[in-house]
């Protein structure tokens, strides 16, 4: 019995488009106890582990999804005949990084953030599903305000956002940083 | 570092004003909180003078934080009786900002990192196979979504160029007959094709109402075969054939 | 070595958007032998006939794929039927923005506004309740007259219906130039 929970939430995890949440498992598998269930799932990610596998179960937007493994990507890569994955562009990250830290914000705060207009970035990042609209700031013209969307999590392999270092260790991290070179910057 | 290499760092490199002030800063090793105010705004000038192609867009940009610097340049050159406190230090405005901005800079070199892996690991975009399913787009929608739907709609109506009005006028009946005449001589109708043949909106509604009254007295039959897909009519009795 | 054709065939076959040939596969792993690569296939399926796991690698179509389990098929039946729960097709959708945007608005309005006959849409989304019926329009036949509910504010997040972005602001928004290609990123 026990190993068919095993297989079955393995199918579901299998079958969900989106990371499987453990909420959704739970709420399927309404004749299995709750407790079964995450000794199942702990379980079935140790045999992904244990196991040589050419396909993994990450966590990832607060959930549970098959992957392939970063080492076959060159593999992939050649039979999809892909080059290499599109990255986003610098001025997408930086729009990206202001909304994750910031949200919820306008585009005019974005904008005096970066010290640059960030509109035509922040169409690409709605047109990309990475950032949605979720509605108005009280405040003179009830500009649209903006937060970063679920598909932001999985792009970045985060399972929430507060995975993303605070503010604080952000800081942290700025001080420990050495004066870069003047190179690496040129060659950005 | 000599002045000659200042300038092989080309401004494009930069994401934006406060980019290139924050270059110049780490450059020069110079403390955030406690910026030279006159040797900054001098450096960054500098690099504004070799501006050989950027456009205006960007340079407007450029000369906005030019335009601040000096400002406060200009605030500390004034005389004061007492040093200033901290909080009314004239440059406190732009350390913020440059603080503020740097954090974004540390994320999305951050976020960068995380990109890079996470494209290693390949995802399915498609549903896997399932035994016996009926796979349907479904999809989750955002208030983005559901804007663009809209103007992806208004855009097509008007691409579709309704033609104006004219005084002809159109009988219900009328063009039901032809309708049907046409779906008697051909296989199917084209639903934007034939509406695209109006003459006028007018004549276009009068048709398209025809042809609901046409479904709705299961004469006729439109179908489409995914979203976006032309829309064809059949007469019901064809499309029975078909099938068989 | 061997281990590692292994995991790299299983990794090609869960990508792989249609059923995946020996051919393909022989043309993709050019750095490896034909006999090594029809040893590690075979090993392959045996270990997915021999591990209980809750999905298997199955030949159809003239090659490779994976594939849920049959006896499984009750409990995937569930969990899409919760995916799809909060979920509208592409025909909902145009339909709801045009009622959204053009509220309040009766069926032959809509269908007029699509192009095509929206009475199935208009129903899931009076089942869904984001859209309610308001009364009747004085006009020859009384249609029905429409609105977006309570629920559809919920559901977008949105304080009053006036929160929606506005045509002008969409076109702000969508009407910019397009983004240059080297920025997108590939399709997840």
């Amino acid at each position: 019995m026990e190993n068919r929970l095993k297989e079955i939430i393995e199918s579901l995890i299998f079958i969900s488009l989106e990371p499987l949440t453990l909420e959704k498992i739970k709420s399927v598998l309404t004749e299995f106890k709750q407790e079964e269930i995450e000794q199942a799932i702990k379980e079935l990610l140790d045999t992904y582990v244990s196991n040589e596998r050419g396909i993994q179960i990450i966590h990832s937007g607060g959930g549970l999804l098959f992957s392939t493994k970063p080492e076959h990507d060159s593999f992939i890569k050649r039979l999809l005949k892909i080059e290499r994955k599109g990255k986003l562009s610098s001025a997408a990250l930086e729009t990206l990084s202001a909304i994750a830290y910031h949200q919820p914000i306008t585009l005019a705060e974005i904008s005096a953030l970066r010290g640059v207009d960030s509109s035509s970035t922040l169409k690409t990042l709605l047109q990309k599903r990475l950032v949605k609209i979720v509605g108005r700031k009280k405040s003179p013209g009830n500009p649209l305000i903006y937060r970063t969307s679920e598909k932001f999590l999985t792009y970045f392999g985060l399972n929430t956002i507060k995975d993303l270092p605070s503010p604080e260790e952000l800081s942290k991290i700025l001080d420990e940083e050495d004066i870069p070179e003047e190179e690496d910057i040129a060659e950005q | 570092m000599d002045a000659s290499t200042d300038y092989q760092v080309k401004l494009e490199v930069f994401q934006g004003p406060l980019d290139l002030l924050l270059f110049l800063i780490r450059k020069k090793k110079i403390d955030i909180h406690d910026i030279p105010i006159a040797t900054v705004t001098r450096e960054y000038l500098k690099y504004l003078n070799q501006k050989e192609r950027i456009n205006l867009d960007r340079e407007a940009e450029f000369l906005l934080i030019a335009a601040l610097l000096i400002y406060i340049k200009s605030q500390m050159l004034l005389p004061r009786e007492k040093p200033l406190e901290d909080e009314k230090d004239p440059r406190q405005i732009l350390v913020n900002r440059l603080l503020d901005y740097q954090r974004i800079k540390a994320a999305s070199s951050l976020l960068r990192e995380k990109e890079e892996e996470e494209l290693l690991k390949w995802k399915r975009s498609f549903l896997p196979h399932l035994l016996q399913e009926d796979a349907m787009d479904y999809i989750e929608i955002s208030l983005f979504d559901l804007g663009e739907s809209f103007f992806v709609l208004m855009k097509k109506k008007e691409r579709e160029g309704i033609k104006t009005i004219k005084g002809k006028e159109y009988s219900l009946e009328e063009k039901m007959k032809e309708i049907l005449a046409f779906l008697e001589a051909n296989e199917f109708l084209d639903f934007l094709d034939y509406f695209s043949q109006a003459e006028s909106f007018e004549e276009a509604l009068v048709s398209f109402l025809g042809l609901l009254e046409l479904i709705k007295a299961r004469i006729v039959i439109a179908l489409q075969e995914s979203h976006f897909q032309p829309i064809k009519v059949w007469l019901r009795r064809k499309e029975r054939l078909t099938n068989n």
